[in-house]
């Protein structure tokens, strides 16, 4: 296994174990509290002509502790007739998704949790783990609303898992690798008919795959206009309804970790991921050790700026837009999506072969 | 012969990017949130808002109008009568009503404003006054004493529009 | 007086319904250019919506209720706890059109072509008052039927569904009607009762005079 | 056009299939759930009961009363000023449109009329109320349907109505600034010169609605084809308002009756819609709120001059009679039918309100429908509980 080769490959494997949890919850938690506190504290406040929080710190910048504070000190209710074990552990099923994600996202050229070849396909397969987890928590709330939020969660993750899985088989088809950290070098060492100013990010090919992987991507993370689980003006938060405390807190962590996550992969899978192209400092993938390290400082800062674009769309569109209905949403979904993904793989692979 | 349509998807995003440049421009240029920092910032209730019911004790004749036409029963008024000087030199004394007691209580009140429109002494008015809140729902039987104080709060009567008829003095 | 004023819409209302449900037609009052009111034996009540509805054209269902004619005994619960209850008149004087009952059912619908309404009035028994239901012909009568039953007490038959729809299931009494005592009136002394101290050597009425 | 007459169709078989399923009890097992009477989409305490197989209702029942407050009983026991300040609570958002009906039947039993410039100003306030209300239920309807921000653009833009509303008469939400035979008092100095730019911002919340929601191309396929109810039915329920005019019935009671205000001063388009669905119904409410901007700027710049108060006695008794006085209210008709016996108070005040017959037609029109279109439907019915419930 190669290792975090940035804070020096000879550590013992425990104290790599411990940096890689420690890095993972940081990749984790950090984007999660940015995004909440940009977009859904101050944008959402900005668009709808107020200020949002602005007591806790300086523009309310504490505001999230103080809500962490709130949240920790509240008692862990758990319905009567729950199914009391599943109900508990659904939260953690949740995030533990966001966690398993994260681990193959590659932030630089050596700052990598693990870096294995079937990267995306392995992206593909733990990001629906978390409808397992909210298919635990609508089922064992014991609660009507938590139920029909559930099933509902069930049927439109799996509607959108394909379409996803479907636009990201383009850019497989492009790179020619399931590796994510090929798939960044090649983005930004690849050169457009010759000329390499700005690499190759596969949003230019890709651009329909791209637009695809958002709108599922956007199902995927149950935001409007496809957050019908949620939906709390139908089903009153859906499956969260009976969650409270801590419990409720790492649902909403997971939703916005969630977020975070699938907008780095975006950013990998079309934007060229923690690299600007390589030729603005003349940098080749097995160049001098000494760009590398500062890759390495650089990469995650970049991947964080293309991220918060990705995510500020997402949030832009969530708090402009009304929600579909379930069956228009499924309709949408295996109509339109699909089929449109399809043809997008037909031709990239055509042109692959052409060119 | 159309124009060719944005999609209604677009402008709606365009709608809420532009409220978001709207509150983010700077107050000097109009802009800013529609909001006010409650207690740092305060707006001013117009003049003639109805926030809390002032009285002017000495004007009170406890005649009871104002606690007979309270469609809530919200008024409690006890006087006595009491003898006081009389009006000119050498005539008998006047038996005048004194107030004892002149409550309102602010959790029945329906601020219809009916008890200040009967009173025909001119011993209650309309004050904006709107901070008086209590933590308890029986902290908000006010007394005279508290509802004197709130006189100080009551402003003048507005200019009309033009085109209204004077008023006649009460 | 209102007699010379001829309105022909209204007074084909009265025209149309007194052809059609002849002695059924009990009274009727027009205000010229302004309403009319009709009165029918609770017999024809449904027959009379029906005429209205498919003859005259008034297939806007307005509102549906009753009201109790007789005076309340409590009067505006502005009475002196301490003192004996008032003697009051409990002379039952209907309105429009007259009634022989105590309680009467009424209902407004609208020609939304011509632009008029009609009030329509039925005496219901004073004990067991009954009447049918009107469900069939407007179905919005639904929920006004309803309404009715619970706070007067009048059956309609042939309504599909007479639930409470206010109170609980169990609850007892009448509140419209007029011998129901309001609560709120009753558990507090009216705060407008003369509380003045008199001096020392005055009587009352002195006190009232203020 | 088709579209919709394709969708009309489906409701209607997806109506009948599930009487079918019920009659030859071949369901399988269904689910009740209780909406309300604690549920963010009933805006107060409604509680509709629906029975669910899968996610489409096969029957549906509303339960009201949960904040029932027995206003015909009060007004028994109440002065004809009283009165005034208590049905002001009916429809808690438009509430000066409440006291206006109430006042003129009284006016009409007495048989005096206000002056002109009291008409003049009822009949602004009464358009400033209805704008009020309604642009709140254009804001809520997004929030209802998922979109979040209509919501505050509406509340920041009713602030500016309300704000108008209070320095006029004194109260945000309940002026009580109607009298029998007038008004309280003349509108303050420099009123009408605001309200002006008032009407400017509010036909600029209306355009940004326009864009935001009901260009929508999701809202208008959530809303499309929804919920429609015939003309037939609409009248035979008693529905008034928007949803009548939703259903392609041409009738306002601003232009259809003879009334003591300053509607037939002014020239205003009554809006119908042929299609019957919910986005008839929320379309029209958007229509009607530009039209009555436009309203208030022509009364606002022909406000005769004179006194607000006809001459009436200081202790008012209402002689003997019955009146019914009904007019265009935010929510639909909203009358009175006054009954006096001479005295200081009412004998009998029967309140039609709107909301009442709008609701009505719930188990009718909800049957067949899915889950989120319940929402939607009762959002585009717009109800306000108080108005229900009385």
């Amino acid at each position: 296994m190669t290792s975090l080769a940035i804070f020096g490959a000879d550590l013992p494997y425990w104290a790599q174990s411990l940096l890689r949890v420690l890095g993972g919850a940081v990749a984790v938690l950090l984007p999660a509290g940015t995004i909440v506190y940009l977009f859904l504290f101050k944008m959402m406040s900005f668009m709808q002509s107020r200020l949002g929080p602005m007591e806790a710190g300086p523009y309310g910048s504490m505001q999230l502790f103080a809500e962490v504070g709130k949240w920790l000190q509240k008692e862990d209710i758990s319905p009567t007739r729950a199914d009391k074990r599943v109900f508990r552990a659904a939260p953690l099923v949740v995030l533990m998704s966001t966690f398993l994600l994260v681990a193959v996202v590659p932030f630089g050229p050596d700052a990598y949790f693990t870096d294995f070849d079937a990267g995306v396909f392995y992206m593909l397969a733990v990001s629906s783990i978390s409808t397992l987890g909210i298919l635990m928590a609508g089922w064992s709330s014991a609660n009507k609303y938590s139920l029909l939020g559930g099933l509902r969660a069930a049927g439109q993750l799996i509607a959108y898992e394909l379409p996803m899985v479907l636009s990201v088989i383009g850019v497989v088809i492009q790179a020619g690798t399931m590796n994510l950290q090929q798939i960044v070098v090649k983005q930004n060492s690849d050169e457009i008919f010759g000329w390499n100013g700005i690499g190759f990010p596969y949003i230019l090919t890709q651009g329909i795959g791209f637009l695809i992987f958002m709108i599922a991507v956007q199902a995927e993370l149950t935001q409007t206009p496809f957050d019908m689980p949620i939906a709390e003006s139908e089903l009153v938060s859906g499956y969260m309804t009976e969650y409270s405390g801590f419990r409720f807190l790492i649902f909403f962590i997971a939703e916005f970790a969630t977020a975070g996550v699938f907008a780095l992969i975006a950013s990998i899978l079309f934007l060229g991921g923690w690299g600007v192209p390589f030729s603005w400092f003349g940098w080749a993938p097995a160049g001098s050790h000494e760009i590398d390290n500062w890759m390495n400082v650089g990469g995650p800062l970049i991947m964080l700026t293309k991220m918060m674009v990705l995510t500020g769309i997402i949030m832009w569109v969530r708090f402009s837009y009304p929600r579909f209905r379930e069956d228009q949403l499924q309709r949408f979904a295996w109509k339109v999506l699909i089929p449109v993904s399809l043809v997008n793989i037909m031709i990239t692979a055509v042109l692959k072969v052409a060119f | 012969m159309q124009k060719p349509r944005i999609p209604g998807l677009l402008k709606g995003l365009g709608v809420t990017f532009g409220t978001m440049a709207q509150t983010l421009k700077p107050k000097k240029l109009g802009g800013g949130a529609a909001t006010v920092q409650y207690p740092r910032e305060k707006e001013t209730p117009t003049v003639r808002a109805r926030g809390v019911i002032a009285l002017r004790e000495d004007n009170c004749t406890s005649c009871m109008l104002c606690a007979r036409s309270c469609p809530d029963w919200c008024i409690y008024i006890e006087g006595h009568k009491e003898l006081a000087p009389p009006r000119r030199a050498g005539g008998a004394p006047r038996k005048v009503n004194k107030l004892d007691r002149f409550d309102i209580d602010y959790a029945l009140c329906m601020y219809c404003g009916i008890c200040v429109d009967v009173c025909p002494f001119d011993a209650l008015f309309w004050s904006p006054e709107y901070e008086y809140s209590e933590p308890k729902i029986a902290d908000l039987l006010h007394d005279k004493t508290k509802l004197g104080e709130w006189m100080e709060t009551v402003p003048e009567a507005p200019e009309l529009e033009a085109g209204a008829e004077k008023k006649k003095g009460k | 007086m209102p007699e010379l004023v001829h309105d022909t819409t209204r007074e084909g209302v009265v025209t149309a319904l007194r052809a059609a449900l002849g002695e059924g037609l009990i009274d009727s009052l027009i205000k010229p250019n302004d309403d009319v009111w009709v009165r029918v034996s609770a017999d024809v009540w449904q027959q009379a919506g029906r005429v209205l509805r498919d003859t005259v054209g008034c297939d806007y269902f307005c509102f549906l209720s009753a009201i109790d004619w007789l005076p309340s005994p409590y009067g505006r619960g502005e009475d002196d706890p301490t003192a004996p209850a008032p003697e009051r008149d409990s002379t039952i004087k209907q309105g429009y059109t007259g009634g022989d009952t105590r309680m009467q059912v009424f209902a407004r619908v609208t020609n939304l072509r011509q632009h008029f309404g009609v009030t329509i009035k039925a005496d219901v028994a004073d004990t067991e008052p009954s009447i049918e239901s009107w469900v069939t012909v407007y179905a919005g009568a639904n929920w006004h039927e309803r309404e009715c039953h619970e706070m007067f007490g009048i059956d309609f038959k042939g309504h599909p569904d007479l639930r409470n729809m206010y109170l609980p299931t169990d609850f007892e009494g009448y509140p419209l009607r007029k011998d129901f005592p309001l609560l709120a009136r009753m558990v507090k002394p009216w705060p407008g009762i003369v509380d003045v101290e008199l001096l020392p050597g005055d009587d009352a009425d002195d006190a009232e005079s203020e | 056009m088709t579209d919709l007459v394709d969708r009309q169709k489906l409701s209607y078989i997806a109506a009948q299939a599930a009487d079918a399923r019920l009659n030859v009890e071949l369901e399988t097992e269904g689910m009740t759930l209780n909406i309300g009477p604690q549920h963010p989409a009933t805006h107060g305490t409604l509680r509709i009961i629906v029975r669910l197989d899968g996610e489409q209702v096969i029957w549906a029942e509303p339960g009201a009363g949960y904040m029932h407050r027995g206003y015909e009983k009060l007004t028994e026991v109440r002065t004809f000023p009283q009165v005034t300040a208590l049905v002001n609570r009916i429809d808690w958002l438009g509430s000066f449109a409440n006291e206006v009906p109430f006042i003129l039947a009284a006016e009409k039993l007495m048989e005096v009329e206000a002056p002109p410039r009291a008409q003049w100003i009822r009949t602004i306030l009464f358009e400033l109320s209805r704008i009020a209300n309604v642009s709140l239920f254009l804001g809520d309807l997004g929030v209802q349907l998922g979109a979040i921000t209509p919501v505050f653009m509406a509340f920041r833009d009713r602030e500016y109505v309300l704000n108008l509303i209070e320095s006029a008469t004194g109260g945000r939400f309940h002026p009580n600034f109607d009298r029998i035979g007038g008004l309280k008092e003349d509108l303050p100095a420099g009123w009408i010169t605001e309200t002006k730019q008032v009407m400017k911002k509010l036909r600029n919340f209306c355009d940004e609605i326009e864009n935001l929601l009901f260009g929508n191309e999701i809202f208008q396929s959530r809303l499309r084809g929804i919920g429609v109810i015939p003309a037939e039915v609409a009248k035979q329920y008693g529905l008034s308002g928007a949803n009548l005019r939703a259903s392609g019935v041409d009738w306002d009671l601003r232009r259809d009756q003879k009334i003591a205000l300053a509607y037939d001063k002014v020239d205003f388009k009554v809006w119908t819609h042929p299609d019957g669905d919910s986005f008839a119904r929320c379309w029209i409410r958007l229509q009607e709120t530009r039209e009555a901007t436009k309203i208030v700027d022509q009364l606002l710049d022909g406000i005769p001059s004179g006194s607000v108060m006809a001459k009436v006695p200081r202790i008012i008794k209402v002689p003997e009679g019955e009146a019914w006085v009904s007019t265009e209210n935010p929510l639909g008709e909203m009358g009175y039918y006054v009954v006096s016996k001479g005295d200081l108070g009412p004998f009998r005040v029967k309140i039609r309100s709107a909301s009442f017959n709008n609701i009505s037609i719930v188990p009718w029109v909800l049957r067949g429908v899915y889950v989120p279109d319940v929402i939607s439907i009762l959002a585009s019915l717009y109800f306000i509980l108080g108005d229900i419930d009385r």
